[in-house]
């Protein structure tokens, strides 16, 4: 099965997957509406159901997921971010998607072309039988003397004496804030009890903002702290778990 | 039949891969226009009398290969099955190598949006796509081989088709462009854009 | 000619090895006695065309090969060594071979960062490299043959030009073969890619 014929049973969407797909470029569903978590799980059952692995097509399902993951993404940044060049407008995005389907279509189209054009030549058989002895072994006081140059395995070898290029990683941005300075960060801010998240990140840059989130979800693991949320984009309330106060209270 | 033209069947026979035309006119010791013509009426007369055999230009040389006609016999006497038809990931990859030789694995990876390695593995085994040399990075580059152009009837490379000819219609093109641009606006419009946070 | 004389043209065309007459006939799904009678008019017909090719019945069945008036033509298209211009695949495996004789298969593969096996076993059939017994470890070693030192004009394997010229980075000093193993893993991915040396 390929993973285009997924059957989803989703909240806004019945269907096989890739009629998903159609929809969601066309724009006649909503991308944002779309719980992908939903479609992972309904692979995952799949497989389970299966019992074996095949590398191909889950392969093909984890690049259309992750293509899906990233559209969606980007339709969820705030536009008029600017100080953010790392990644693509949602219209580049877009673009870049676009080429991409369009060259996959072409080479898909060259390569039904190709197979079917294999299955029109395969009656021509082609002789594979061994060269009559007499015919077998050419004798080397008969070979042309001097037909390659020497100078071709010199060359070929100096290729292979090149070291690669070391890989150029000056577009990937520095570090310039860690876990555990956004760790420290929250803890400060934690014996006040509890904070508004907003207020941990006043003014920070979305990688700060990214980091103290991993640093809040440390805390929790280490049940340091926890929080509240009463609606999706209300104010996110830290505060110091039951256990981690006590210990303070104790100290 | 003449003598160059037998000799030059009986040596079709012998070699088991496609024969330039200057070999083989060394071979049976005739000028190279008089081995053309003789090749040309050799196809003839094997098409013409309804023989078993063809005579044909593939992969930058003359071949002989068995009449499509026999290949139920054949499949019966030589108990092999077909060659495998090439599976969509292996017919993908060779279709890439085909159009953008000397192109690269990642290369490949990149287009097909999937890893191309057991397929460009499998292709290398069956004979249809070799090592080409190196990147300027060191990856290993690929192209089609002789045995490719055979088996699909080809003379050359440059004899496959445009690959523009499977684009999508620029009506097609256009409206795809459309919705996703859209679609990609409209949504970064609808979403929270503060920047407070 | 009929429809069963041409597929029998095929089937022995095909066939390496001589065809017992029942095989035959059950190819082509007709009875034995008009098998045989097609084999015998094909056989003559073959003959009175004086074509290039021979049908007959020898030990174990019928045969095909090409006519003995051939043979003088075809000894000299065939029996001389196949020359045609080396792979880059084939190109570096030789190089390894040549420069770092003996040397096994596995260190050839480590040094080009991709599996030497089908230009290793091209070189072997055109005669270039053989097989020199066993390394320690019980991989096959490869050195060079006389027919390579014949094709690339060379009396010994002491003439072959000096790397020096092709070296992209002479100021390293260390013996050859340690510089191809490390920029071989390094094109692996398997070390980092800085000059450590």
């Amino acid at each position: 099965m390929r993973a285009a014929d997924l059957e989803l049973d989703l909240d806004v969407f019945t269907g096989p997957f890739d009629l998903l797909l159609t929809l969601v470029l066309r724009e006649e569903l909503d991308l944002l509406e779309v719980d992908l978590a939903d479609v992972v799980l309904t692979y995952l059952d799949h497989l389970e159901g299966r019992g074996e692995l095949d590398l191909e097509v889950t392969t093909e399902f984890l690049v259309l997921i992750a293509a899906l993951l990233e559209l969606k993404s980007r339709l969820m940044l705030p536009r008029e971010e600017v100080d953010f060049d790392l990644e693509l407008e949602p219209g580049e995005a877009a673009e870049e998607l676009l080429a991409r389907l369009l060259e996959a279509h072409r080479f898909r189209g060259a390569a039904s072309f190709l197979a079917d054009r294999l299955a029109d030549e395969e009656g021509h058989r082609f002789r594979s039988a061994p060269l009559p002895p007499w015919l077998r072994r050419a004798r080397t006081d008969e070979a042309p003397t001097g037909v390659y140059a020497p100078a071709l395995l010199g060359a070929a070898l100096g290729g292979l004496l090149r070291m690669p290029a070391p890989i150029d990683l000056h577009h990937v941005t520095d570090v310039k804030v860690t876990v555990s300075e956004r760790v420290a960060h929250l803890r400060a801010l934690l014996r006040r009890g509890s904070f508004d998240f907003d207020e941990a990140v006043a003014r920070a840059d979305r990688t700060t903002v990214a980091v103290t989130l991993f640093a809040l979800l440390e805390l929790y693991k280490r049940g340091e702290a926890t929080w509240t949320q009463d609606e999706p984009f209300a104010a996110i309330t830290v505060r110091a778990s039951a256990s981690a106060a006590s210990e303070a209270a104790r100290a | 039949m003449n003598e160059v033209e037998r000799t030059l069947e009986a040596l079709l026979f012998l070699s088991a891969d496609p024969v330039p035309l200057d070999a083989l006119a060394e071979a049976v010791q005739a000028p190279l226009h008089v081995t053309a013509s003789a090749l040309e009426s050799l196809r003839e007369s094997l098409d013409f009398e309804r023989r078993g055999l063809v005579v044909r230009e593939v992969a930058g040389g003359w071949a002989m290969s068995s009449h499509p006609d026999a290949e139920e016999a054949a499949r019966r006497l030589l108990r092999k099955p077909r060659t495998p038809p090439l599976t969509p990931a292996q017919a993908e990859t060779l279709a890439i190598v085909a159009y953008l030789q000397p192109v690269s694995r990642p290369e490949i990876a990149r287009i097909r949006g999937v890893s191309a390695e057991s397929a460009a593995a499998t292709l290398i085994e069956r004979g249809l796509i070799e090592e080409a040399g190196r990147s300027r990075f060191g990856a290993v580059l690929y192209r089609t081989t002789e045995l490719f152009l055979r088996l699909f009837g080809l003379n050359e490379v440059g004899d496959l088709p445009d690959v523009a000819e499977w684009d999508p219609s620029p009506e097609v093109e256009a409206a795809l462009r459309d919705r996703l641009l859209r679609a990609g606006e409209a949504r970064a419009g609808l979403a929270p854009a503060t920047d407070s946070a």
